[in-house]
């Protein structure tokens, strides 16, 4: 019926179709310089093919590495998780406490904003010897890294979205009574709680990247530790299906996060129709 | 300043000739040997070859793995008065030049190079580049990572030349029409790996310098009689396999015995490479704006000979504690 | 006790008069019909005496004291556009009031005070006839919903000066006499003092005890906001029986 | 009067001072640590005195270096600024029309979004080699990693603010008779240039990464190359004044992003009372 | 020529029924003013005569033809909250109608063609009395002008189904009045089929050709989302002399 583009909506299967077709594209662009690539030189490592690389996964995610006995993947896995926890943990929290601080309370703003804003802008990668001497080699640092990389932004969004908060609200909590505090629990908290999580889910890809980045500077295991490790010997083929790994880990997290947002913010859902 | 301590921290890392390190630790080897001198060493991987050095010379380590070179312009010249404990290895071909355009060393002429700048590779350049009578300025040095080095030459058909070292050297050398036109069994002796510590340290703790002198020569005698454990070890932890790590021995020239690293640190050789490591790293300004002359730091050798300035010694060369070793007095 | 007395009050946003040369004394109690013309300054007026904005000159006192510059439990209000809390149902929104009041900490009840207080307010929820919304959100809610809900709002923490503008603007002739039933009866019960800004002159009249007429005295046609709008009538119904009830002189 | 820390509000100067704060505390740690310890070691590098660093900005700022004839720091400066200039340029008219149409045709949705969601978790630096074949290794390289290391939550942030444009409005516009087309002139774009305004000021710290990171990679100048180069002998004195010297353009940019809101979009101050 | 013909429709928001069985068939140029209880499904009904929404069940059909499924040109909206463009001064949020229908391009308007934009929407502008608001952004006006320029802003493009909902809730009476003649005169003009939702009974009687009642009919105590609100009463004005001059039976 002609009708304008933005009414037009694809269905449940056109929407998975759609969604599927740039990965699709993607796929048959690197086999086919894959395969371009080994017929002229066979041992070409930049773009192996599949077949190398399910071999290598194989033996990364279930032959149990010799010296340590443990799986090499899930071991990265599991330590690069817990120090990718850890760092947004404490970033939310920062973010959250400064954010709102900064947002809400102009003392708190006249004091941190400019110095926050300054922060956010420092590259952290150039100060490394700094922070390493500060706060030490081993995990400290690396959480430290996460955190010093994304609770700047974490802070600076939160309070842009503090100040958002329509004023009329902010004053009709006042005229039923609340102090600053209920303000915080009871409008900020929950007014902002759903853009925090919007933060968190843009923060991921930084995230891994401080992660990785510390991993490759001062690490024994992790997943950014393995492709620093055999970067040098430009393993594609361990390096590709890490990096496959980590952007699934991330997509997953992503995904909670807005699951999240959907079951604690019910109210984003009902009545927008 | 320092006072005798128990506790201690030594950096490495990961490079054919330093894997020992890693194996030290995870063996418990380290550990044997400084119950016995009643002390403890804890050993630090770090991933990354400067930040372990800087990290050295802003204090957070009492000894380190480095090179000739990078001892003199990190630490002896951010002013930390430092003892290379024990001569390790010097490189025999692990670094190298690699062209993909050309097939000798004049074929540089014009080129960009690809290399860690101010690094030992930027040094063996240098020392290619006087073989044949060229000058920095007839080169264009393009500062790379190493880490990003082997996929640049790989890949990129911007990149015609790279210098660098092993496993990398190997890597690059193995692309399609690539040549190495130099590497260092070229210039024998003069890229040196060193285990650096705190002269301080050293001087009022020399517990220390006899447990990592004991635990490295033990671990030399197991390498040289071939132990396939501590060899597979040390070529996993290096992100190859045995052979890969084989290759990358063969051109590092290893002092399994304590004697002969002895002899080689006693030599009169050292003194003329040392200056001409110093050469180069003045003239790239490497000894720090405040050198007026390249003898601006001092370098002391076994039996007292210093070249430099002998009121600022920051550089020394030791060859006490292996003494020991090959007298098996440890 | 809260009479309001203003005193030489301009308000001006930019070179733009709003208010000027405003005074009144409003004995405790009366309940105040603003009416005027679309855009002269009454939620202006309202948004002064909330301490929402700060006037250009003058003052406003209550009960001879200066008008505390923040706005507090003692000063309810709805406001024009209704505007309950997004994220709370019905029932949470209007609980909330109590709430702040009794759990000092986190603004939240829980258990049997929670429940004490839901009981408490299911009163006030039932005269605004939102029993059966109880636990819908804002965003599911008609217009006129959401008014009645700002309401109900602004009463559970029974305010000594209550500030409602438009209050009844987007509700049907029955549901609005029930909200002026509901009104009426609260501002008798606990003798506050209300403004009320109305279009509906019949309404002004029937539930107010005074009304208050803005409009602007001084117009320059090339200049219009060269000059502000002003209590033009200023008129207590002094025939009515519940004014003297109580409103105290 | 004991008002709400929400309503009290510093005076001008007050707010100067308080700003100041922060600022002053880190600079006296900064004086003290370096004393400490250039008192145990004169030649320490890591904290060098302030004489030192001024001795540094002054041979780097004004005397031409010996090598190459030019002045450090303004040849660094240059091509840094050209390249991170060309990167947020490019950057942000993807996430402009990635954004838009992402947020706005629900096909394009369809199609793009989880394919970006995806593409931002990637972390660049794992993937380097495979840019390098495709990008090749001069300045279009240095580009393409700021691109891709902000472009994407330029867009998701982008399409989050477009979505978040009430229904109505849009609404209203067609039955003004607006075709799609006018919808984003008219509607869409005034309605998120604030936020976009505002997703940028949040991306320069990450850009300035990314650009610093690309010129470790393979550079011959650049502020990046400077520091990375002169890191391998541990030259703060150099290290620290170029990253307030990054710092303090970033903060530059902030501030005319900041400056350019107000000015373009006066809606959003007047009537905000 | 727009004959709007409602077949048993019905409206249902998750399990609450919000209209059921409504039948309807509008002359062209009828202009029905729709009254009923708060919150009983009037603005729900004008979102489905908009295509905001689409009905559970049961068709729309203008002249004849199913309702078009998205919104467009042929129908004008004043929703019930005012909903002006906020980055848009008053002036450019009423031009915008024609500057859509006549750029093309980029929907703006340069030079001549501007001012002559300009020319013709300052006689509405007038008639909303904004004039000297007329470089006011829409967070500087007050209620009452901000819901005077969406009808501005609505009445612009003439469209042949006019979408009202309370749109003169928040005006005095004297402009209130005001409105009704443009509105009114606009309707006449145009032959437009208007439908307006309003509280004010005398107002709906006054303007419109017909009044449209909404109520429930069945109501259960226990659930009360269970039936939904129909049209109770459909009441052609036939003694109006104007009834008779426009509406095209
Ligand atoms: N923030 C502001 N900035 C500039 N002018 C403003 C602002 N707020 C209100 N005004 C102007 O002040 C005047 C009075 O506005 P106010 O909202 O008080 O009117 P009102 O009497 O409540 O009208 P209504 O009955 O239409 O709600 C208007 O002309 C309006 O344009
Ligand atoms: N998005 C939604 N989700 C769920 N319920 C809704 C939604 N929108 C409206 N409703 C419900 O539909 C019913 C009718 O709403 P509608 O807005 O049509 O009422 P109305 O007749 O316009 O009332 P008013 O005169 O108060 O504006 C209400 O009970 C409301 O709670
Ligand atoms: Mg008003
Ligand atoms: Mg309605």
């Amino acid at each position: 019926m002609g009708r304008r583009i933005i009414n037009r909506r694809p269905g449940k299967g056109g929407a998975l179709f759609w969604g599927a077709l740039p990965f699709l594209a993607v796929l048959v662009l690197y086999v086919t310089f894959s395969a371009l690539r080994l017929a002229e030189n066979p041992n070409d490592k930049l773009l192996p093919a599949f077949s190398t690389i399910a071999d290598t996964v194989h033996r990364l995610a279930f032959v149990p590495d010799s010296r340590s006995g443990q799986v090499l993947l899930w071991a990265d896995t599991a330590s690069s998780l817990t120090r990718l926890g850890l760092g947004l943990l404490v970033s939310t929290v920062i973010g959250l406490v400064l954010g709102i601080g900064t947002g809400l309370i102009p003392y708190v703003r006249a004091g941190l904003s400019p110095f926050i804003a300054v922060l956010s802008l420092i590259p952290p990668m150039a100060v490394l010897p700094i922070l390493f001497i500060v706060f030490g080699l081993d995990e400290l640092s690396k959480v430290v890294l996460i955190v010093i990389g994304i609770a700047p932004f974490l802070v600076r969004d939160m309070a842009m979205r503090v100040e958002a908060i329509p004023s009329e609200l902010v004053i009709k909590a006042q005229t039923l009574g609340a102090n600053t505090w209920q303000i915080v629990t009871r409008l900020v908290l929950p007014s902002v709680w759903p853009k925090l999580m919007d933060s968190l889910r843009l923060s991921l890809g930084p995230a891994w990247l401080f992660l990785i980045s510390a991993e490759a500077i001062a690490a024994q295991d992790g997943l950014g530790y393995r492709i620093f490790l055999v970067r040098r010997y430009l393993a594609m083929d361990v390096i590709l299906p890490y990096v496959v790994w980590i952007t699934l880990l991330a997509f997953c997290m992503d995904w909670a996060l807005r699951y999240a947002n959907r079951r604690l913010c019910p109210w984003l859902e009902r009545g927008a129709s | 300043l320092s006072a005798e301590k128990k506790d201690f921290k030594v950096a490495w890392s990961i490079y054919a000739g330093w894997m020992p390190w890693g194996y030290a630790a995870d063996s418990g080897l380290m550990k044997k040997w400084a119950d016995k001198y009643g002390i403890s060493v804890e050993i630090v991987q770090i991933n990354d070859y400067v930040e372990s050095i800087n990290q050295y010379t802003a204090g957070a380590f009492d000894g380190c793995v480095m090179t000739n070179m990078d001892a003199l312009t990190i630490p002896a010249a951010g002013g930390v008065d430092s003892t290379s404990l024990i001569s390790g290895d010097f490189s025999n071909g692990n670094d190298g030049i690699v062209l993909k355009k050309g097939k000798t060393v004049a074929d540089l002429k014009g080129q960009k190079i690809n290399l860690v700048e101010l690094s030992v590779s930027h040094y063996l350049l240098a020392r290619a580049l006087d073989t044949v009578k060229l000058k920095e300025k007839d080169v264009s040095v393009v500062n790379t990572s190493d880490a990003d080095i082997v996929s640049v030459f790989t890949s990129s058909a911007d990149s015609t030349a790279v210098v660098t070292w092993n496993p990398q050297l190997a890597e690059v050398s193995a692309v399609k029409g690539a040549t190495k036109v130099f590497d260092s069994s070229k210039i024998p002796g003069e890229i040196i790996d060193l285990m650096v510590v705190n002269s301080a340290t050293l001087k009022d703790n020399p517990k220390l310098g006899k447990a990592l002198v004991g635990v490295w020569y033990e671990m030399m005698a197991k390498m040289e009689a071939g132990d396939q454990g501590m060899l597979e070890a040390m070529a996993k932890a290096s992100g190859t396999d045995l052979a890969g790590y084989k290759a990358q021995l063969v051109t590092t020239k290893m002092f399994y015995k304590p004697a002969d690293a002895v002899t080689f640190t006693t030599s009169a050789q050292l003194p003329k490479t040392m200056d001409m490591v110093r050469s180069f790293s003045f003239e790239h300004g490497l000894l720090g704006e405040g050198a007026k002359t390249k003898d601006a730091v001092g370098i002391a050798f076994p039996g007292g000979k210093t070249i430099g300035d002998a009121k600022n010694v920051k550089l020394r060369f030791d060859a006490e504690f292996m003494k020991l070793a090959a007298d098996g007095k440890l | 006790m809260s009479r309001v007395t203003v005193d030489n009050l301009w308000m001006e946003y930019g070179d733009q008069v709003v208010l000027e040369r405003v005074n009144l004394d409003i004995p405790s109690g009366e309940f105040c019909a603003l009416v005027g013309p679309s855009g002269c300054g009454k939620t202006t007026f309202l948004r002064l005496l909330l301490s929402m904005e700060a006037p250009t000159r003058g003052t406003i006192r209550v009960d001879g004291e200066k008008l505390s510059p923040e706005p507090g439990p003692d000063r309810g209000v709805v406001f024009q556009r209704y505007s309950a809390y997004p994220h709370l149902t019905v029932e949470e929104n209007v609980i909330l009031g109590l709430e702040f009041a009794r759990a000092p900490l986190w603004g939240k009840l829980w258990g049997k005070a929670k429940r004490q207080a839901q009981d408490e307010v299911a009163a006030v929820i039932h005269a605004v006839g939102l029993d059966h919304a109880k636990s819908k959100y804002p965003a599911e809610l008609s217009g006129g919903m959401q008014q009645r809900l700002s309401i109900a709002q602004a009463l559970v923490r029974k305010p000594r000066i209550l500030l409602m503008d438009e209050p009844f603007g987007a509700l049907d002739p029955g549901t609005k006499a029930q909200m002026h039933d509901l009104v009426r009866d609260l501002w008798r019960a606990e003798k506050m003092t209300v403004f009320m800004v109305t279009h509906d002159i019949k309404e002004g009249f029937g539930l107010g005890t005074r009304v208050l007429a803005f409009d602007k005295v001084r117009v320059d046609p090339d200049e219009p906001q060269a000059y502000g709008a002003t209590i033009t009538l200023n008129l207590p119904l002094e025939d009515k029986a519940e004014r003297a009830q109580v409103v105290q002189l």
